[in-house]
């Protein structure tokens, strides 16, 4: 697949003009997000990549970039099934009231972290037919 | 040490009041211990003296839950109590939900320990498990004398303010919280032992018994319908004509509310859908078609239903129910919570 | 949303459905299968009579689910 | 593949003149150190040496190292890091017992990792209990978040081996044998013994989140076979800086509990067949491709049962969960080894993702739990970073130097190789 089969929703102010992407940009938090992505993928899209980022607690994150296919099919249940479940892991922290630390000192690591993980994920999409 | 004060509730029938017939027997107190009370009372010991017992039918108690709950928790506060113990209900469904109630309403209002003990499938359990300590009981009322101990050690526990232990120690239904311990063996040695017996099918216990999926418990089915009040919910964007809250065809960032007192029936001309993810064409020609109100409005004329709530809600399901639902449902729900309405009909396209 | 409503309200909510599938994935616990998509409650080609006794039927087991005890999800 | 450990227990670590092993002490010329290990783009580096029941709290730790050489057998230890990446696993190694060489650093600005060598902190981390050799390591300026990894990575693997060198030619006091044959003869060793084999799950998320395999980074492999004692030679380091708890520090690596409890059972209660090592990456199809071999490597090993031990957490979980899925689908039975994230009060869902497949877990516990750390006499590193590491929050950092912190900020709480005795378990 090439970039412009990819659908990118991200509130990672980095996470801009990446060729031939789509950026669907969320004025938000994570969790906003990841609502955005169920969205899509209740909207027939196809998720490419976790919802949830690897060892950086949710809560705490602010970042968050989720690639999907342009390209619109049925609904897959499993994944709703599995974001879902995701956002119950979220939701969970926020009840917590665990999003309590100030993020303005370490927005541009965040930033950095998730921009990494997800250009992992498109060099690993790239040379992918889908 | 001051005695501790213990106050135990009772349905009537543990109370001695009577059977099923005096089921919908008002909350009224005694002083001292009744009934299972006695053993209790012995069994806990010379400190903590059952000062008082609060009697309640299950009829009652059940069908005026906020009532009865705040006139059971006068009547507990009256003995001043220090910890309060409720049944054990056993396997009865009701005495089970009122104990739970009970608990769970004293434990906070009041602030003091609680404790009740019912059979594991008893619905209390699994409605008041989280909140309230219960003792896990066997399924009826000839299960009392291992029941009566099993409660007596750990309300004791609980009115000492003593570390309570793990589900298995104490005797408790767990709660669903989890805790750290430090056990005898490290992880890696208690996973080869656990896949030693996994593999020889010896039985095992997890650690971590794995949510299927966060479900909610189903919630016990209306009694009787043609008392009941029955609210319409609808995500097929179902909206007066002319879309006055604008909710959007998709990704719809609210919901609405609208009042259907004395409309009979959706037609052409006042309801149209505002929803972007199907064909409007039927919905618009015939809302019924998503939303019954016709039908409802025949039901409740003919008695079958008690009432159709005057207001329904509506939102928008393209694609975004799931998403939305956590945003505005749990909104629609605090509502429809405070209108006392007794089902809720959710239709989606 | 059908499991947010009967967690919050603490009452029965029937989910009045098309696709079956989608209503277990979201958690409903009484699920009553409707028509079609475009018109869960109500079937163009009948004539108006025929359509209010279908919906009828349809809301009816819908009650009926409602004022059924169950211990899981349940499809009536 | 046949290798013998020996072990030289450390009585002490001292600074010397000269690095070198005498009477069960090890003395480090703390000079002659940086001198091995200095790198152009670290500006300024420091060695100290902390002791059990010390007053010291450290902070950011990133990674923990054992030092150990190869006296027999081909290789060296840490290989593809060192040398030609030829095969390890097999031989002699010696290994300085009680000590840990372990890197500070701080590379990003939520990088978590607290050792505290007293106090109650002290019994989340095994950490706690070795003598250490601590190397702080600054940055030049500007240098990027992933040349600071790298240039503190090699750092500490630098030190560990410079370190081990003086255990070359030391008589150790104590040996273990550890043999895995080829396959097909380790199959038919012990006929009547249930066959089981070790899924070892390596964070490979991307910067801050990588493991390297023979010098390979670990998100670029498809799932393969190892020998189990190639990961006692260093087969597997870490270059994980987040996630404090339960990030595997090439320490664990270098000693997996698993592995270690395995070869105890091996040959009287069990036929410890051997390792599949797999990775977590970041794309779902990734992570397809990855469980789908992991389960077919599983499959032809014809083992009865495997124990699936996962590196950190969130997506990570769906790896866990698909590796159960498909090696239980293939009738072959797992225990899971993971920790838990059920928030403060232990209510929450622990997990990112289930399924009732997965009915044998063992646990190392609830990472969200709160702890109170007591200041401490003396800090090596950057306590400010107790505020922003990922278990610390807002006011965390009290005015008389105690934190309030999750036990998620204290390096190797919660180890998902069940390396400490702690779980969670429900109340």
């Amino acid at each position: 697949m090439d970039l412009q089969q990819v659908l990118i929703i991200t509130n990672n102010p980095i996470v801009k003009n990446i060729n031939n992407a789509e950026i669907c940009f969320v004025r938000g938090d994570q969790r906003q997000v990841l609502y955005q992505v169920l969205n899509k993928v209740a909207g027939g899209h196809t998720l490419l990549s976790h919802p949830l980022a690897g060892s950086i607690k949710t809560e705490d994150n602010p970042y968050r970039s989720v690639v999907l296919s342009t390209s619109i099919t049925e609904a897959n249940l499993s994944t709703l099934n599995m974001l879902e479940y995701c956002l119950g892991k979220v939701e969970s922290g926020v009840r917590d009231g665990m999003q309590s630390r100030q993020h303005d000192q370490l927005a541009q690591d965040f930033q950095m972290i998730d921009k990494e993980l997800l250009d992992n994920a498109l060099q690993s999409l790239i040379r992918r037919q889908v | 040490m001051a005695n501790i004060r213990v106050v135990h509730y009772l349905n009537q029938f543990f109370g001695q009041i009577g059977g099923e017939d005096k089921a919908d027997i008002t909350p009224f107190s005694k002083d001292g211990p009744i009934g299972p009370g006695t053993a209790l009372e012995k069994a806990m010991g010379d400190d903590m003296p059952i000062v008082g017992t609060v009697i309640c039918g299950d009829t009652y108690f059940n069908e005026n839950l906020d009532t009865a709950t705040e006139e059971v928790i006068a009547l507990v506060a009256s003995f001043k109590p220090d910890l309060l113990i409720a049944g054990p209900a056993f396997n009865a469904g009701r005495y089970g939900m009122a104990c739970g109630a009970v608990c769970a309403a004293v434990q906070e209002k009041l602030k003091i320990p609680v404790v009740t003990g019912m059979y594991e499938e008893n619905p209390g359990a699994d409605m008041y498990k989280k909140n309230v300590y219960i003792v896990k009981t066997g399924n009826s009322a000839a299960q009392m004398r291992t029941a009566v101990p099993a409660l007596a050690r750990l309300a004791t526990r609980l009115a000492k303010g003593e570390v309570i232990g793990s589900p298995a120690e104490e005797g408790y239904l767990a709660r669903g919280i989890r805790k750290n311990v430090f056990h005898e063996q490290r992880g890696s040695a208690r996973a080869v032992e656990m896949l030693l017996k996994k593999i020889k099918g010896e039985p095992f216990t997890t650690e971590y018994p794995m949510p299927v999926f966060d479900r909610v418990s189903p919630r016990p089915a209306i009694k009787d319908l043609s008392k009941a009040k029955i609210a319409l919910v609808t995500s097929g964007g179902i909206v007066p004509k002319g879309n006055p809250d604008r909710i959007e065809s998709s990704s719809a960032s609210k919901f609405g509310r609208y009042d259907i007192s004395g409309i009979n029936d959706l037609t052409e001309e006042t309801f149209e859908t505002a929803h972007g993810g199907y064909d409007p064409v039927y919905a618009n020609k015939d809302a019924d078609r998503v939303l019954p109100v016709d039908v409802m409005r025949k039901l409740e004329r003919e008695g079958k239903i008690g009432k159709l709530h005057d207001v329904y809600y509506a939102t928008v399901g393209n694609g975004t129910s799931v998403a939305n639902a956590k945003k505005y449902a749990n909104a629609i729900g605090q509502e429809l919570k405070q209108e006392n309405v007794d089902g809720i009909i959710l239709t989606s396209t | 949303m059908v499991k947010e409503l009967e967690e919050v309200v603490n009452v029965p909510v029937v989910h009045v459905c098309t696709v079956v599938p989608i209503s277990m994935t979201v958690g409903a616990n009484r699920i009553d299968p409707a028509v079609a998509i475009p018109h869960p409650l109500g079937n163009p080609q009948l004539n108006r009579d025929e359509e209010f006794a279908l919906r009828t039927s349809i809301v009816e087991k819908a009650l009926k689910a409602l004022s059924t005890e169950v211990s899981e999800q349940t499809v009536f | 593949m046949q290798l013998e450990l020996g072990n030289i227990l450390v009585k002490d670590v001292q600074f010397g003149d000269k690095t070198e092993f005498k009477n069960g002490i090890v003395y480090v010329n703390g000079e002659e150190l940086l001198d091995n290990i200095k790198d152009d783009r670290l500006a300024k580096m420091e060695v100290h040496i902390v002791h059990p029941g010390d007053d010291v709290r450290i902070c950011p730790v990133k990674d923990v190292l054992e030092p150990r050489v190869k006296v027999e057998g081909g290789g060296q230890v840490f290989p593809g890091i060192f040398g030609n990446a030829e095969m390890v696993g097999s031989g002699k190694t010696n290994v300085l017992k009680g000590m840990t060489v372990l890197t500070v650093g701080k590379i990003v600005g939520f990088q978590e990792g607290i050792i505290d060598m007293s106090g109650p902190g002290a019994e989340y981390t095994p950490f706690s209990q070795t003598i250490n050799l601590v190397i702080l390591c600054d940055k030049v300026e500007g240098l990027p978040q992933h040349e600071h990894e790298e240039a503190v990575r090699l750092a500490g693997l630098k030190a560990t081996r410079y370190i081990a060198e003086i255990a070359k030619n030391v008589t150790p006091d104590e040996t273990f044998t550890f043999e895995t044959k080829p396959l097909t003869e380790q199959l038919s060793q012990y006929p009547d013994l249930p066959k089981v084999a070790y899924v070892y799950m390596l964070q490979t998320q991307g910067l801050m989140h990588d493991t390297y395999l023979y010098g390979l980074d670990v998100k670029k492999i498809l799932p393969t076979f190892l020998y189990p004692t190639e990961v006692m030679d260093g087969a597997i380091i870490s270059g994980n800086c987040v996630s404090a708890c339960d990030k595997n520090a090439t320490y664990h690596h270098l000693n997996n509990p698993v592995i270690a409890d395995l070869f105890v059972r091996h040959g009287k209660d069990l036929n410890f067949i051997g390792v599949v090592v797999t990775n977590e990456n970041v794309t779902l199809l990734d992570k397809e491709r990855s469980s789908n071999f992991t389960a077919k490597l599983v499959d032809s090993l014809k083992v009865d049962g495997v124990i699936i031990s996962e590196e950190g957490f969130g997506n990570p979980d769906a790896d866990l969960i698909m590796n159960c899925k498909k090696i239980e689908a293939l009738g072959i039975k797992t225990v899971l080894v993971t920790d838990e994230y059920a928030g403060r009060d232990g209510a929450s869902q622990s997990l990112a993702d289930a399924n009732p497949l997965a009915n044998a877990v063992v646990s190392g516990g609830n990472a969200n739990a709160i702890i109170e750390l007591p200041s401490m006499s003396k800090v090596i590193g950057y306590i400010e970073a107790s505020k922003i590491i990922a278990g610390g929050f807002d006011g965390a950092l009290k005015e008389d130097g105690s934190i309030t912190v999750e036990i998620q900020a204290i390096t190797g709480a919660t180890n998902e190789l069940g390396f400490n005795r702690m779980g969670a378990l429900e109340f």
